[in-house]
């Protein structure tokens, strides 16, 4: 058994090389953003010591910049401070829902868009929420930097696509049009403090007479990893995302679920429930892109 | 007993004594006490739900460098009872979670990781893990040893014990009847959740003084588990009880104190030991499943004729469910000629129950008060008037025996029928629903000292924890009793050696009969002061009465005297005779029955099967309510926690006996957003055996509110859900299955 | 295991600790600096009875590493109080009977005094959903949030 | 004669009555009668509780008993 032990990099390349020098010394190591989920499961699903490598000292990963073209949320920037940022909140109304919806105000202070995509479960808040609208991670490599679309970075339950000498440095979003919206919402037993037993995002293009030109719509904790649901957006598009359009959606929302029964919730509740979430989501969406 | 018009103190709503303490962080719990050299323990537990342990071995542990100690089951006297066997396993480990081992280490995590290099060989056996399942032809035993009720000429069983009640004849109860109407309900296993882990630190010195420092709501009670299970004698213990972070019941039993004693024998170092959540939901006492079914009949006219209930509850893997208390409070409320009621104690391999607030009711209770509802729709009487009808009173003679006393159930359904809260129609979209409560309530031994300081301060020294504002119930107590003022008066909770016995902070029993020990201490206290005045003024003690706080002659006693109050009978109580301290012990008894009615309005999202709770409203008889904010208290927190179980909370178990939500994030209690304000009504029909009229106040507010959500489901959707907790999926699918 | 030398400031009073990197903020305040008023219900972040400020932002202490404090300020329940006295909060949870055994009490008081710093008039929902991460098993909620609300009425008045 | 009632599961020890009446004056001395006619019984009412008119008790050791009671014996309520 090795020993714990904790780095707080500076910079890009400093965690780059303390990621490498780790693994040649055949320690573990363990990328450490706002630590709710990664505390938690060091504690008792996977307690074998690791390097905790902490990323929140590094310039790029704080770096939040809202672009005439694109929006970049930086990998450590806790939901609590992406929530008090008006203009975003604005532009991205969903995802900044799905993040605010991770947790009470306590874990917010802390948690990170970043590091629910990292955590990878099947029913992280965000997931849907990047999906829907194009997010895109940046990831640090020992060659520099390479990009992955959210939709592809997951790739198993708890599993995705990061190398040992990697991590996510952040998020790029492009800015959403005047007509674009987006929304995200998850269904749990209580009012908070649950994690997702079903969640559904939607983003919205309407055109000047509020027909839908474009649709994405993600559903969540119904599958091993988040689904793009392809005939969801298309029950979407060229409508005016009426009640007859939401119910298609939603129906297709319940077709593409293929969820698990366990504490949280059962198959059949799941999947009539994920169609519900993306009617209600839908709807959201349409008002804020009309408005 | 005093009159409400007499008293000045109670009934006032002061800050607690030790108020400052607790807001500032600066109250001890159990996890708080520090002492040299301490080090940590911690358990091993079972991975199995049922299993034959053929070895333990712990010598991998001591190899360890900073593992000091490890204990096993040959550690403790072979011969021990159901409470030695659930602190640490012999033949059997008999639920997931259930203690074989422990070690202490300098540090926790050495003593988490030591664990692992603990050896134990295990024969798995299949678990038993529901009542259908216990109580089936040729189901595996939980103890091979259990024939029911101790017969031994009958089969071993899982059944430990069947109960039973009855009077008259239900069957032609029935026949007599208009209406009949039953059902059939099932109430999940639930936690009583409080948020401070279990925690104790005990050390052992060299002439084998125990001292332990521990949350738990008795620590007499501490002391003579401690002592069985460890062999040893209560002499050579002392305890001490730290504040507690809740209980409801489920601090009564010693889970870590004597393995913490005897890590710290081994050691010679204290021994800290705290739980984890996990820990606590896993191998802690939480309360009954049960699978009651209740039938009522009744005339046209809402006179109930006849009614039985058969009330199934899982024991854990321990005979001792609270199936009797359930037997009894099933029907209390009502004035029955005709009723049966059977109750059968079930082993099954799950953590041995414990008490959980109104131990037994809240379950039986449920099935019964929705039962009493579906018979107030089939008669279209307004559930109030139905229950009123049938209300037990002063005289009534209980389902379980006596004749109740001076009871304030038709106080408070007249008070609910009148409460505006009721007379509003039921918001549109929402169901409301209403239900009885009931708890006996105990007395039980207590014990106070109640010492003067030499500038007339008063300190009352008793044995019960604090668990919720207790000692400002004894303080106001007190002050009303000696006429003095509140805020010159402490209450302080000590140590098994430094107060006399007192039995534990349960039952309601705490203001009721700690209470009582106090207000006959302070009375003590007067009779001495009344002797030191006659003494200086050189009349008799009869010739001077107590009068607001003074020693004053008689009327008619011809003394040209001024009054002397109890800061100038301590000024010079030097010349009288020396300090004046008084005390009082008393074995209560005579606590008297509390009763409730709550109601409910709430919403069902019919899409999703959530529900919203929009108004909650308790109405109690508190007999007198000594301090009404922590009155109120109480019966907020036990709507709550009835909420929380009615809605969202249940053990999850998987196939091999494995609790799969062993935390608070999927173990539900209910949030502060899940809540509405829970508004409240106190009604006092004072008890006439307690000085000032207390009934316990405690428990009573868990027994309604499972029914009353049950009902306003049922209310809102058109159809019952007879088996909690009604949880989104299952309403969904109940909703589903109505409409499909 | 190499213990780790870590410089913070604790309820505006500098610190400085020997802790392991596996140690969380809430371990340290309470084993190494004594500061027993953060408490531990669940150290999973589901009870909010550690919380604490972190430059000035409310966390729950078990899901902090002790060495993420290193430079930051933290404030606890021992620094509600001044030395003039209770803080408008402490006292109206007195007042209110907000509180029953008091295990919670700490991290509500740390997680309301954060709301009304920067929410002074907060409605009866908004700090219901402020608070969701506090949990209280023997109130009912209902006497703490009538305690949050008379508190931030008081502060108005007093501004 | 006082009139005596016991609940189903003290049945076994009182060969299955369920009431009786007896001549006693005092707790003490309805025991000591009932331990006459069921020897053993005394060990196992002293883990019960009774009611004497209606008031319980969890220990009655001290009462008396009116020639007008009723007592029923009944199972200790202890509670959380």
């Amino acid at each position: 058994m090795g020993d714990y032990a904790y780095a707080a990099p500076t910079s890009l390349e400093e965690a780059l090389s303390v990621l490498e020098s780790q693994a040649n010394d055949g320690q573990r190591t363990q990328i450490l953003a706002g630590g709710t989920d990664v505390l938690v499961q060091m504690r008792s699903i996977d307690k074998e010591p690791r390097t905790l490598v902490d990323i929140k000292q590094i310039a790029e990963t704080n770096e939040l910049s809202i672009g005439a073209d694109e929006i970049f949320i930086g990998a450590a920037i806790p939901s609590a401070a992406l929530n008090e940022n008006d203009e975003l909140k604005g532009l991205l109304p969903g995802l900044i829902e799905a993040a605010d919806l991770i947790g009470s105000t306590q874990i917010q202070g802390r948690a990170t868009i970043g590091g629910n995509l990292c955590n990878s479960s099947p029913a992280g808040d965000t997931i849907p929420a990047l999906v829907v609208v194009s997010a895109v991670c940046v990831i640090a490599s020992p060659g520099g930097s390479r990009e992955v679309a959210v939709g592809d970075f997951v790739t198993g339950v708890g599993q995705n696509c990061l190398g040992s000498n990697e991590f996510l440095v952040g998020l790029k979003i492009p800015r959403p049009g005047n007509n674009s919206a987006d929304a995200y919402l998850r269904f749990i037993p209580r009012t908070e403090m649950d994690i997702a037993v079903a969640g559904a995002g939607v983003a919205l293009t309407l055109d000047d007479g509020g027909t839908c030109t474009s649709a994405r719509v993600a559903i969540g904790a119904v599958a091993p990893t988040v689904l793009l649901v392809e005939a969801a957006s298309a029950a979407l598009v060229g409508t005016k995302v009426d009640d007859d359009a939401l119910n298609a959606a939603a129906a297709a929302c319940s077709d593409a679920a293929s969820p698990i029964t366990d504490k949280r919730g059962t198959v059949e509740y799941r999947k009539k429930v994920v169609g519900v979430l993306c009617k209600r989501a839908g709807g959201i969406a349409r008002d804020r892109a009309s408005s | 007993m005093a009159e409400a018009h007499d008293l000045k103190v109670i009934g006032t709503r002061p800050v607690r004594p030790d108020g400052v303490e607790k807001v500032t962080g600066r109250a001890n719990f159990g996890a708080d006490l520090y002492l040299p050299g301490m080090i940590h323990g911690k358990v091993l537990r079972s991975p199995y739900a049922h299993a034959r342990i053929k070895s333990v071995d712990v010598s991998g542990a001591l190899a360890m460098e900073g593992v000091l100690a490890a204990v096993s089951r040959s550690d403790f006297p072979e011969e021990t009872d159901d409470l030695g066997q659930n602190v640490i396993a012999r033949d059997k480990v008999l639920y997931h979670g259930h203690a074989v081992a422990a070690v202490a280490a300098s540090t926790p995590l050495l003593a988490e990781q030591a664990l692992d290099a603990i050896k134990v060989d295990y024969d798995v056996l299949e678990p038993v893990l529901s009542i259908d399942q216990a109580i089936a032809d040729g189901a595996t035993l939980v103890n091979e040893q259990m024939h029911t009720n101790g017969d031994a000429s009958q089969p071993a069983s899982n059944i430990a014990a069947i109960t039973k009640f009855e009077r008259g004849d239900a069957e032609k109860g029935f026949a007599e009847a208009d209406v009949v109407v039953e059902g059939e309900f099932r109430v999940p296993m639930a936690h009583q959740g409080y948020i401070e882990p279990h925690a104790c630190t005990a050390t052992i010195n060299e002439e084998g003084k125990i001292t332990v420092w521990c949350s738990t709501q008795g620590h007499f009670d501490v002391r003579t588990q401690t002592a069985a299970i460890l062999g040893t004698s209560i002499s050579k213990i002392k305890v001490i009880a730290s504040e507690i972070g809740g209980g409801f019941g489920g601090k009564l039993s010693v889970y870590l104190e004597p393995l913490a004693v005897k890590l710290s024998e081994l050691s010679n170092r204290p021994v800290r030991m705290v739980m984890n959540r996990e820990e606590v939901f896993r191998a802690t006492g939480p309360t009954s499943a049960t699978w009651c079914k209740a039938k009522v009949g009744a005339k046209k006219d809402g006179t109930i004729t006849a009614a039985t209930a058969w009330l199934s509850y899982e024991a854990g893997a321990f005979p001792g469910a609270p199936v009797g208390p359930g037997c009894m409070s099933v029907l209390a409320p009502y004035d029955l000629e005709n009723f049966s009621i059977e109750g059968l104690d079930v082993l099954v391999n799950k953590p041995k129950v414990a008490a959980y607030r109104a131990p037994g009711a809240p379950q039986a209770m449920h099935a019964m008060e929705c039962v009493i509802d579906d018979l107030a729709r089939e008669l279209g009487m307004d559930p109030i008037d139905l229950r009123l009808k049938n209300a037990a009173d002063e005289g009534t003679q209980a389902p379980y025996g006596p004749k109740f006393p001076a009871i304030g159930l038709k106080a408070c359904l007249e008070a609910a029928k009148a409460h505006p809260n009721y007379t509003a129609p039921v918001p549109e979209g929402c169901g409301r629903g209403v239900a009885c409560g009931f708890w006996f309530n105990i007395g039980m031994q207590s014990s106070a000292e109640v010492l003067i300081r030499e500038d007339g301060t008063v300190i009352i020294n008793e044995g019960s924890p604090d668990i919720g504002g207790s000692r400002a119930s004894m303080c106001l107590m007190a002050a009303e009793t000696l006429g003095i003022p509140y805020d010159r008066i402490n209450a302080h909770v000590a140590d098994t050696e430094s107060t006399g016995y007192c039995n534990m902070t349960g039952g309601s029993r705490t203001t009721f009969a700690t209470g009582m020990a106090v207000v006959q201490a302070c009375e003590d206290i007067i009779a001495q002061c009344k002797e030191r005045a006659a003494m200086t003024w050189d009349i008799d003690a009869d010739q001077v009465d107590w009068d607001d706080g003074q020693a004053v002659p008689k009327p008619g006693v011809n003394a040209d005297v001024d009054p002397l109050s109890l800061a100038d009978i301590a000024k010079t109580w030097g010349r009288t005779g020396g300090p004046i301290l008084g005390r009082a012990s008393v074995n209560a008894q005579g606590a008297g029955a509390g009763f409730s009615v709550n109601w409910t309005d709430l919403a069902v999202d019919r899409e999703t099967g959530k529900v919203d709770v929009k108004a909650y409203t308790a109405i109690q008889d508190a007999g007198r309510a000594i301090h009404p904010a922590y009155v109120e208290g109480q019966m907020q927190g036990g709507a709550a926690q009835g909420l929380g179980w009615a809605l969202n909370e249940e053990y999850i178990y998987d196939d091999n006996g494995v609790m799969e939500n062993a935390g608070f994030l999927d173990y539900r209690v209910p949030v502060a957003s899940d809540l509405p304000m829970i508004d409240t009504q106190i009604v006092e029909v004072p008890n006439p055996t307690h000085p000032y009229g207390v009934r316990g106040v405690g428990e009573t507010p868990i027994t309604a509110p499972l029914a009353a959500t049950s009902n306003a489901v049922r209310d809102a959707l058109g159809f019952r859900v007879s088996e909690l907790p009604m949880s989104p999926p299952r309403l969904l699918e109940a909703i589903d299955s109505q409409e499909g | 295991m190499s213990k780790l030398h870590v410089t913070t400031s604790v309820n505006g009073q500098p610190e400085e600790v020997l802790c392991e990197p596996h140690q969380s903020l809430l371990d340290v305040l309470r084993d190494e600096l004594g500061l027993t008023g953060t408490k531990e219900g669940c150290s999973t972040g589901d009870c909010g009875a550690c919380s604490v400020t972190l430059d000035g932002r409310l966390v729950c202490s078990c899901l902090v590493l002790a060495a993420e404090a290193e430079g930051k300020e933290v404030g606890t329940i021992e620094g509600v109080a001044n030395p003039d006295g209770l803080h408008v909060l402490q006292q109206k949870f007195l007042e209110h009977a907000a509180l029953q055994c008091g295990i919670c009490t700490p991290g509500f008081i740390v997680a309301a005094k954060v709301l009304l710093e920067r929410d002074p008039n907060p409605d009866e929902t908004t700090i219901r959903y402020w608070l969701a991460g506090n949990l209280c098993r023997c109130t009912g909620y209902d006497k703490i949030i009538r305690a949050v609300q008379d508190a931030a009425t008081e502060l108005a008045h007093e501004a | 004669m006082i009139k005596v009632v016991f609940p189903d599961h003290l049945m076994p020890n009182t060969e299955g009555v369920r009431e009786t009446e007896v001549d006693c004056d005092s707790y003490r001395s309805l025991v000591r009668e009932l331990e006459k006619r069921w020897p053993g019984i005394e060990d196992v009412l002293a883990k019960t509780a009774v009611a004497i008119n209606g008031q319980i008790y969890q220990d009655a050791w001290l009462e008396t008993i009116e020639p007008s009671s009723e007592v029923f014996f009944m199972h200790r309520i202890e509670g959380g």
